[in-house]
């Protein structure tokens, strides 16, 4: 039984294996960082799937209330992954010279 | 009466949007993607916001919904400029 | 009919964002996976919008539509070398990687269709509904965040700042933008006030409409950006000391409160009765000012101290 | 009300059509385009979904994706480095 519930259900497994994919396999570090935020979107939309049921009701505030703090640390640990990679980079860049 | 007038504005409003669109789609170069894009977009949104805002009868909707469509209009031309200046200047890179 | 019509939305929302995902991560090219990127960001605030969740849907237009496109703009920029492939080499170890995802993701949506079609709904979001009188504010959303489950708000604020604190630690901040062009100035000119203003707004009204502190923190950071995009080094931050300051003031405020709620009502975080709607507005409001400014910092990339940072400024000052 | 609805369908497949601008490209310039299309969209996209949800408060999402899709594009067409 297709309900909206399910369609983006399974779009968010869906984009979590896409993200989790990509985080192992993209060749680039950058790349691999978007793939992490893709798989977090994901995981995101399961939880705001699973607090709507049906359009007549009113959706369960309480995953909506994580997936809210999640937006906000996934930008952080964004920023951090990004100035830990180029760290890394002039890390590398010393060791050659 | 108002809602005969308020819908057809709405669905003209999405016909620009549709227009613009196959606009993007369909012409042969940047540039006159760009202008295409941007002036159907912007009619398009001006008219399904007022068409919104004659259903919603309410005129501080209505004036928030305008407040809105300026926004945008105002982002739009000074985006279509930046991306316009953009892919002027990759070209001169190359 | 109608259902079937919002059926159709939603699969065609649903292929869409996920088009949108795929084709971001399979680019070659970065600078157009995060322009992919951007865009899937959006069309996530409309699902979110979509599926009634517009707390999500504001947080969601300002940081994935806005904020991480230009953090990873900025990196990508400031180090063209993460173009680059990097890390251990993974050559025939792919497809069975690949497989194992794929593999994953049928089980998972396997016992998700199972869970959804058999288990009804939970009773709570009643029994949220019903508490709300008590909890000081009538958006639900944030009475969860700053009331019923205040600690985990308190200890998010704590990561932000942990965060920030290691991303000052690894180093100076990137290099400043070039001094805004006539249409980037003249843009950023007017957007500036309406970003802040409406920040403002977005605060004021989350004690009872969607909104709230991570919403407006969030696009006070995206007027910083933008003033940076524009060529203010320092985003328009405040000196060391005052930023130090503003970073520490949500967790600040909430262990102010939370010890005045532990000698007065004999819990931590527990708010006195009629007291609550006035305390969450005192949290949040420093909890906006350091979002606002953690995000903005992550955005400048490090300690402002070790390299000049801009022509016009008269000397460099440590963070 | 399922006007409306009709009318956020076609909203959504014209949106759909301008996305396939950026998946195809070809230039960097295209796609940014397209993001572009998608604020836009997205606004009206968010205006008819508040009328159509009953939900007042997506106005507000309207406008801030109306902010923040200006902020995007100043960043996807940010200046090069300071100094170079």
């Amino acid at each position: 039984m297709l309900s909206s519930s399910l369609i983006f259900a399974l779009t968010g497994v869906a984009l979590f294996a896409l993200g989790l994919r990509g985080a192992l396999l993209h060749p680039a570090l950058l790349g691999r960082v978007l793939a992490i935020n893709v798989s977090g979107a994901g995981v995101f939309m399961l939880l705001v799937a699973l607090a709507y049921r049906g359009p007549a009701g009113n959706p369960d505030p309480l995953p909506h209330a994580l997936v809210l703090t999640g937006i906000v640390v996934a930008v952080s640990a964004t920023a951090l992954a990004l100035a830990m990679g180029r760290r890394l980079r002039q890390l590398e860049e010393q060791a050659d010279d | 009466m108002n809602d005969v007038i308020g819908l057809s504005l709405v669905f003209i409003g999405v016909g620009f949007f549709l227009a613009g669109s196959i606009g993007l789609l369909r012409l042969p170069d940047l540039l006159s993607r760009l202008h295409a894009l941007t002036k159907a977009d912007n009619l398009g949104l001006g008219l399904l916001a007022l068409g919104l805002g004659i259903l919603a009868g309410d005129w501080l909707i209505g004036l928030k919904l305008f407040l809105i469509w300026l926004l945008v209009m105002g982002a739009g031309a000074a985006a279509a400029h930046l991306i316009a200046g953009q892919a002027l200047r990759r070209e001169d890179s190359r | 009919m109608i259902i079937d019509a919002w059926l159709l939305l939603d699969l065609i929302l649903a292929l869409l964002v996920l088009a949108l995902g795929w084709a971001s991560l399979a680019s070659p090219d970065l600078k157009r996976g995060v322009t992919l990127f951007i865009a899937f960001g959006m069309l996530l605030a409309l699902i979110w919008a979509r599926l009634r969740a517009p707390d999500l849907a504001l947080a969601e237009a300002v940081i994935g539509a806005g904020l991480t496109g230009a953090l990873l703009l900025s990196a990508l920029r400031d180090d063209p070398g993460l173009e680059r492939p990097g890390g251990p080499g993974r050559d025939g170890s792919g497809w069975w990687l690949g497989l194992l995802t794929l593999a994953l993701a049928g089980v998972m949506g396997w016992a998700l269709t199972h869970a959804l079609v058999w288990h009804p709904n939970s009773g709570q979001a009643q029994a949220i509904a019903a508490a709300l009188p008590e909890s000081g504010v009538s958006n639900p959303v944030t009475a969860v965040l700053l009331n019923f489950r205040a600690y985990d708000t308190f200890l998010e604020l704590a990561v932000l700042l942990v965060a920030v604190l290691g991303i000052l630690a690894l180093g100076p901040a990137r290099p400043a933008y070039r001094p805004a062009g006539p249409v980037l100035a003249g843009l950023s000119r007017w957007l500036l006030p309406l970003l802040v203003v409406t920040a403002g707004y977005l605060l004021w009204v989350g004690a009872h409409a969607p909104g709230g502190a991570f919403q407006a923190g969030a696009l006070l950071a995206a007027a910083a950006v933008l003033l940076r995009l524009a060529g203010q080094a320092d985003a328009g931050l405040p000196g060391p000391a005052a930023r130090r300051w503003l970073l520490v003031a949500g967790v600040a405020a909430f262990i102010a409160v939370g010890l005045a709620g532990l000698l007065g009502s004999g819990a931590f975080l527990q708010y006195p009765a009629g007291w609550a709607g006035s305390l969450i507005l005192l949290i949040e409001s420093a909890a906006t000012l350091s979002i606002a400014v953690t995000l903005a910092l992550a955005f400048i990339g490090g300690r402002q101290s070790e390299i000049p940072v801009s022509p016009v400024e008269k000397e460099s000052t440590p963070c | 009300m399922s006007w409306l609805l009709i009318a956020l369908l076609l909203l959504l497949a014209s949106l759909g059509l301008g996305l396939l601008r950026a998946l195809v490209g070809p230039s960097l310039a295209d796609r940014m385009l397209s993001v572009q299309l998608l604020g836009t969209g997205g606004v009206a996209l968010l205006l008819l979904l508040s009328v159509l949800l009953g939900q007042p408060a997506l106005i507000d999402v309207a406008l801030v994706l109306a902010l923040l899709a200006a902020v995007a594009v100043a960043a996807l067409t940010g200046r090069e480095l300071e100094h170079e």
